[in-house]
């Protein structure tokens, strides 16, 4: 099953690289953001990683998330879009193999929720 | 003395069936025997604070710092017997 | 079932203590609703005589400014009020008393230990059935007794939709009745300062259904210790010193046991959701999240390697 | 009663004297109490002084707590802030209640007393102004230091209530523990002096005719105050004593893995920190009284109900300290006696609240600054006591307790019932001492912020407990509701802070020292002595005292005592001198030579200080030196005293003669020692408490004592201890010289008779590391160590006398206070040695 997951989100990746950018962060709905920042808190995704807007936890044992809607890539090699990253916090393994970060379970929506969430965080 | 034995005669019943009802609860611990204790002390405490109270009674006796004394002795003695009256409910209810 | 992240999103309102989730509780909510609401009408009272004796009309002044008023409002009125809400007190004391009830209670043993809690599941005649952290499993609509010790300093339980509080202090056991009426997950909270990180100190119960909690007792008997890569970088890595999983060499007493610690719904004492990323985080470097806490940063994990004993670790059901 | 002494009342009907008073005697009484220039203001013992300084030192110990407090509803603004570290937080809060509660509250009531006593009951000054002046410096010195270890991180960090086995070398391995111990130790010595100072100043420096029945309330309040913490500190003190040994020599009083109880803690701990609340209580309740009465412009509603109040307090207050306990497993019976006595203690409450009503009613309304601090201590208060009602129901504490609901209930109590009268005070009495009074506009502001930020602070914790959360947690997880009620807290409590704030801004503008002389006078129109023209020597003469209120009751008071027409117009004997009177209707008795400036106390209290701090970073020769230098500089500053007086009796006014020294049961010597004995005997009763409990508690850990008869030589080696005392002072009567030895026959026959009873234990094979039967047994003879220990000092300061001649009266105070002494050592030794032996005998 999750190596199907992975499949499937690797060629979904590999056809909108080449795509203008589906969704701006500036033109997501606010309430998908809101609900990804109340679903990343509620899957304790601050365990590893500190997300602006959430006190606690602040773990250290991933990178920081402030501004992550500016950042090229994931994890340094997927290209920052919604889509991939939707994928990638539900199942990191399955597009970069080797990585800390492990699959969490969650729903479809969660994970585009949160990968809302994440795009609209811009440096100030 | 014999002033502050009057002042403070209800507290000193109170404070005499207090701590031995804290040293039955303490050290007998909850049994028949215990509770029946409690009760005992209690009755005594009360027929103490009756007995101050009997002797203080006739108020108009002395001058001003007796009267005095004897009001807010019986003041003493009413909470004293309130307070032991409480004490005891714990063995009944409890 | 209840979804396993409420917990931690509980609200607060109601309040817990106003919002009682079983028999032991209620009582203690209907005596406390009385005293709030008393306890205002007194308040009020007072406030109306402290008003009349500032702005009042000079005969009501009249009459609150002698030793006779003192009397009635000082003394009288609380003494009457008082001996009705003392034997009520007492009379709920002794009936919530666990110490004097036995029955068919299902009998759990806590052991509080800074900062987490160990828990012991026990038969009718007391033998220890299965041990588990942080969570206590509890059929709806039995009263649960809970024996409370401590293993260290003192700690004191604390559920407020179930019950009162207890505390477990060394070289004593304390009884502590709960119950239950419906299913879900009630958050509870060590309520001693334990120094450290006690404000991080929580746990939470789960009432089952009485099949949901039949179901559940079954799953728990066979030891699911699993295999594999997860397992043996537990092993070499020095986790087993601490934490036992039954059915493989880690028999540490240290810390909590990980029989079934994928199953749990929390992690770090009823802090943290408990999923994969969670569960990683906190190996790595579980004094972020928890300061103080007695488990050691463990940053040796290469990426792979941490995500390998954490995969492990949840699917230990 | 007509007469307690023999003293004939109709002898104040000579005052005011009419004859004009001789030309010179107002300057000798000014050079004799003169103000202390540069230096000695290091060395002044007068109540003007030393009252000011210890008030002062107390309103900084709140300040700085108060600051702690703001770091800690900063930190608690938001969940999971990092403004305060978890390991500061703890350390942040564990001293604010510790200093709040032993660093200011209980010090500031006793300045208070120090202060306001000498003046209201028209003494010169205290008793002991020398005892006045070690208990402040032994304060100021130490509390500053202590307080220090917050910034270098070594700050306690146990809580102020220091539950073992937390606090337990296992748990706390470091010293910010032992600061704590040791830190508390010289406030209980400082605590205990004080009280003994105030109960021999209320009890026997009242101004002539000043009877029980027509004594100010605030000293009827600091009496009760003072006897309760003779009464209750013991208990602390023998607690943190034994903490202490388990720390630094393993003696295992509180493990319960040897026979200790974790429990045993809790008790001596309770059962002095409840009385404790309401020792801050009644001082604050008593100036309450005071200021409303004349707020309201009339007398006080309900004197005798407030007496009655204050000394019922005094004794329900004792049997409370379980309610702390609730949830420790305490079999409903016992919850239900302390229940039942914690809402019995709420009826006095209650008469002083309706009195003070009552009082307002009759009177005028008045909203100047004391006004409206009282009407708002009254709302506060009542607030938090009847929450305290709530708590008093064992089920409903099961929720409440370690809760935010308590805290909560216990600032509204302190708060309503200490700080807010002592705002109150601030504002009444500071016309006494200083040269202009505080701003009435500004005053109205001050209340304001302070009111509505102590209740927009507090008013919200009670729901954040309902809520379910914890006491003494350095942060809470989001999700929970605790968001809402923390930052609407941490908002009222800066705006407490800011009224703080704007009242020390009004301090700095308007408070210019006049210990005597040049004050701001009767701003209030108060109707009690302190109110008198004074100077540092208080009023020129001591006024004969005939009602309740005599400013009120007799408009020519002021002017006749201003111009001598009353008890002691000038000095009698040449040196600082008060009136000594009965306790009971306050009959001239004799006349008090007291002891003047002097460095010795302030020495003393800077090596006490050293010692305990010394102690507690463990250098340990360094604490024996300060310890020794103490006792030196005590022994210097008493040798200066008990001298032979030139004139055996003196015309104190009026033609009536009173002699100028008194010994036996009289004097106000052998009060002093009667007091320090009962500390004494407090300390070993709880001691012997701890005895049984253990033994009742772990009975498993229980050796068989050594039996009754084995101990016949030692009880007989006491009894002749104490006969030998008692039987110098009569032999000394006839002979000032060879009987002194009787005193050392005394402490040597004590000695062996310890001896003895420690080699009988050990034979019984009793180790103090290994049992708790062991531990307190051994902490037993420590005690009985230290007395006889004491004694042995005491003969030999007799015999060092007797060798320089300074006993030549027939009797001597010294004498009685070492016989005193020595009979007690002794039948404290016979206590100990037949309990020890009765508990766990089979």
């Amino acid at each position: 099953m999750r190596r199907a997951g992975g499949l499937i989100g690797l060629t979904s990746m590999m056809l909108t690289a080449c795509s203008p950018p589906a969704i701006d962060s500036g033109t997501a709905d606010p309430d998908a953001i809101a609900r990804g920042k109340a679903a990343a808190y509620r899957l304790g995704c601050g365990a590893c990683h500190a997300m602006p807007g959430i006190d606690w936890p602040q773990g250290r044992v991933g990178p920081p998330l402030a501004g992550f809607g500016d950042r090229a890539l994931i994890a340094g090699e997927l290209p920052n879009r919604p889509a991939p990253l939707a994928r990638f916090v539900r199942d990191a393994p399955a597009l970069i193999p080797g990585t800390t970060m492990p699959a969490i379970a969650m729903s479809e929506r969660d994970a585009r929720d949160i990968a809302a969430w994440l795009s609209s965080l811009h440096d100030e | 003395m014999r002033t502050w034995a009057i002042l403070l005669g209800g507290l000193l019943v109170w404070a005499g069936h207090f701590f031995a009802l804290y040293g039955i609860g303490e050290f007998a611990g909850e049994s028949a025997a215990s509770r029946g204790a409690v009760l005992l002390l209690t009755a005594s405490g009360l027929a103490a604070d009756a007995v101050l109270a009997w002797r203080l009674l006739p108020l108009s006796r002395a001058g001003e710092f007796m009267r005095w004394r004897a009001r807010v002795a019986l003041g003493g003695l009413a909470l004293s017997a309130l307070a032991i009256v409480w004490q005891a409910l714990p063995a009944l209810i409890g | 079932m209840t979804s396993r992240t409420e917990p931690l999103a509980a609200g607060g309102w109601p309040p817990p203590v106003l919002d009682p989730a079983g028999p032991f509780a209620e009582s203690v909510t209907t005596l406390a609703w009385v005293l709030l609401l008393g306890g205002g009408a007194v308040l009020v009272i007072v406030l109306a005589m402290l008003g009349i004796a500032l702005f009042g009309p000079p005969r009501l002044k009249t009459r609150l400014g002698g030793e006779r008023a003192i009397w009635a409002l000082g003394f009288a009125f609380p003494a009457v009020v008082l001996t009705g809400l003392l034997i009520w007190g007492l009379t709920l004391t002794s009936s919530l008393s666990a110490t004097r009830v036995a029955g068919d209670a299902m009998r759990v043993k806590i052991i509080g230990e800074m900062w987490w809690w160990r828990v012991h599941y026990q038969d009718a005649d007391g033998r220890e059935m299965l041990r588990d952290a942080n969570e206590l499993h509890i059929p709806v609509g039995r009263p649960v007794l809970l024996e409370l010790e401590a293993a260290d300093v003192i700690h004191s339980f604390w559920v407020p939709r179930l019950g009162g509080k207890m505390d477990m202090i060394p070289g004593r056991t304390n009884r502590l009745l709960i119950q239950a009426d419906a299913p879900g997950i009630y958050k509870g909270q060590c309520a001693e300062y334990c120094g450290g990180p006690h404000a991080l100190m929580g746990f939470i119960v789960v009432a089952h259904s009485p099949a949901d909690f039949a179901r559940w007792r079954a799953s728990r008997l066979p030891e699911s210790a699993g295999a594999g890569r997860g397992l043996a970088l537990f092993l070499s890595s020095g986790c087993a010193a601490c934490h036992t999983i039954r059915g493989t060499p880690a028999n540490g007493l240290a810390g909590p046991d990980l029989t079934h610690v994928g199953s749990r719904r929390t992690l770090g004492a009823g802090i943290l959701p408990n999923n994969p990323g969670t569960m990683a985080g906190w190996i790595a470097d579980s004094q972020a999240i928890k300061p103080g806490n007695r488990m050691p940063a463990y940053h040796q994990f290469s990426g792979d390697e941490l995500r390998a004993v954490s995969d492990y670790l949840v699917t230990l059901k | 009663m007509r007469s307690e002494t023999g003293f004939d009342p109709a002898l104040y009907d000579r005052f005011p004297t009419k004859e004009p008073r001789p030309e010179g005697e107002e300057e000798e009484l000014r050079r004799i109490w003169c103000k202390p220039k540069g230096w000695e203001y290091l060395t002044v013992v007068n109540n003007n002084y030393v009252g000011i300084y210890y008030l002062g030192t107390a309103f900084l110990f709140f300040l700085m707590a108060g600051v702690l407090a703001l770091l800690m509803r900063a930190q608690l603004a938001a969940p999971m802030l990092e403004i305060l570290p978890q390991a500061t937080y703890n350390q942040v809060f564990t001293m604010h209640g510790t200093v709040m509660m032993f660093l200011f509250a209980v010090p500031a009531v006793e300045a208070a007393g120090v202060l306001l006593l000498p003046q209201m009951l028209a003494a010169r000054d205290l008793p002991f102004p020398r005892l006045s002046a070690y208990a402040f410096w032994a304060y100021a010195v130490g509390g500053l230091c202590f307080f220090a270890s917050i910034f270098v991180g070594l700050a306690p960090d146990g809580g102020w209530f220091m539950y073992p086995p937390l606090t337990s070398k296992a748990y706390s391995p470091g010293i910010n523990t032992d600061f704590w111990l040791l830190g508390i130790g010289f406030i209980e010595i400082s605590a205990i002096a004080g009280a003994i100072e105030i109960i021999v100043g209320v009890l026997r420096t009242r101004a002539p005719g000043m009877s029980l029945d027509k004594m100010p309330i605030f000293a009827w309040a600091m009496l009760v105050f003072a006897v309760m913490i003779v009464i209750a500190f013991p208990s602390i003190i023998l607690g943190t004593l034994l903490l202490e040994i388990e720390r630094a020599f393993n003696w295992p009083f509180f493990d319960a893995a040897r026979g200790g109880d974790p429990l045993l803690w809790q008790h001596l701990f309770w059962f002095f920190g409840h009385p404790e609340v309401y020792i801050i209580f009644l001082p604050a309740a008593g100036m309450m009284s005071m200021i409303v009465a004349t707020v309201a412009k009339t007398e006080l509603v309900g004197y005798r109900l407030i007496v009655l109040a204050m000394l019922a307090t005094g004794f329900i207050s004792f049997g409370v300290w379980a309610h702390h306990m609730f949830t420790t497993g305490m079999p409903p019976m016992t919850t239900g006696f302390f229940s039942a006595a914690s809402m019995a203690v709420s009826l006095p409450a209650g008469l002083q609240v309706f009195s003070w009503i009552a009082t307002l009613a009759i009177g005028q309304r008045s909203f100047n600054a004391p006004g409206l601090f009282v009407v708002g201590s009254i709302v506060i208060f009542v607030t938090g006591g009847l929450t305290g009602v709530m708590v008093a129901m064992v089920p409903f504490d099961w929720q409440a307790h370690d809760s935010y609901f308590i805290v909560a209930h216990l600032h509204y109590v302190l708060i309503g019932g200490m700080v807010f009268p002592l705002f109150a005070a601030f504002y009444y009495w500071m016309p006494m001492v200083s040269r202009r009074a505080l701003s009435e506009r500004l005053a109205k502001w001050v209340f304001a912020l302070m009111f509505a930020g102590m209740n927009i602070a507090f008013l919200p914790m009670h729901l954040a407990g309902l809520q379910g959360m914890p006491r003494r947690v350095y942060t809470y997880l989001p999700g929970q509701g605790f968001e809402l009620p923390n930052l609407v807290s941490t908002i009222g409590a800066f705006m407490l802070g800011l009224g703080v704030l704007l009242f020390l801004i009004d301090l700095a503008r308007n408070f210019r020292l006049a210990p005597g002389g040049g004050n701001a006078g009767n701003v209030y129109d108060g109707a009690t002595l302190e109110w008198l023209p004074s100077e540092l020597y208080s009023a020129r003469s001591i006024p004969v005292v005939r009602s309740r209120e005599p400013l009120r009751d007799d408009p020519r008071l002021a002017g006749d005592v201003a111009k001598g027409r009353h008890f002691l117009p000038g000095s009698a004997t040449g040196h600082r001198e008060t009136i000594v009177t009965s306790p009971l209707l306050a009959e001239p008795q004799y006349l008090q030579i007291m002891p003047g400036p002097s460095a010795w106390p302030f020495a003393a209290a800077v090596f006490t200080a050293g010692f305990f701090l010394a102690l507690t970073v463990q250098a340990y020769s360094f604490a024996w030196v300060s310890a020794i230098l103490a006792v030196v500089s005590i022994l210097r500053w008493l040798w200066e005293t008990d001298r032979p007086v030139r004139d055996e009796e003196v015309d104190i006014g009026a033609g009536i003669m009173v002699p100028t020294y008194v010994t036996g049961p009289a004097s106000h010597g052998w009060w002093t020692m009667v007091i320090l004995l009962v500390v004494m005997a407090m300390i070993f009763i709880m001691a012997l408490f701890s005895l049984a409990f253990l033994a009742s508690n772990q009975p498993a850990f229980w050796a068989p004592p050594p039996s009754m008869a084995a101990g016949l030589p030692i009880y007989f080696l006491y009894g002749a201890a104490f006969l030998a005392a008692l039987a110098a002072r009569p032999l000394l009567k006839r002979d000032a010289r060879w009987p002194v030895g009787l005193f050392f026959a005394s402490a040597f026959a004590a000695g062996s008779a310890l001896w003895l009873d420690w080699t009988g234990w050990s034979a019984a094979g009793l180790a103090p590391q290994a049992s708790g039967q062991g531990a307190v047994i051994a902490a037993l003879q420590a005690l009985q160590a230290f007395a006889v220990g004491t004694g042995l000092l005491m003969a030999a300061y007799c015999a060092a006398r007797v060798a320089r001649g300074l006993m030549t009266q027939p009797r001597s105070n010294t004498v009685d206070l070492a016989m005193l002494f020595l009979c007690y050592t002794a039948a404290q030794g016979l206590t100990g040695a037949l309990f020890g032996r009765a508990i766990g005998m089979t």
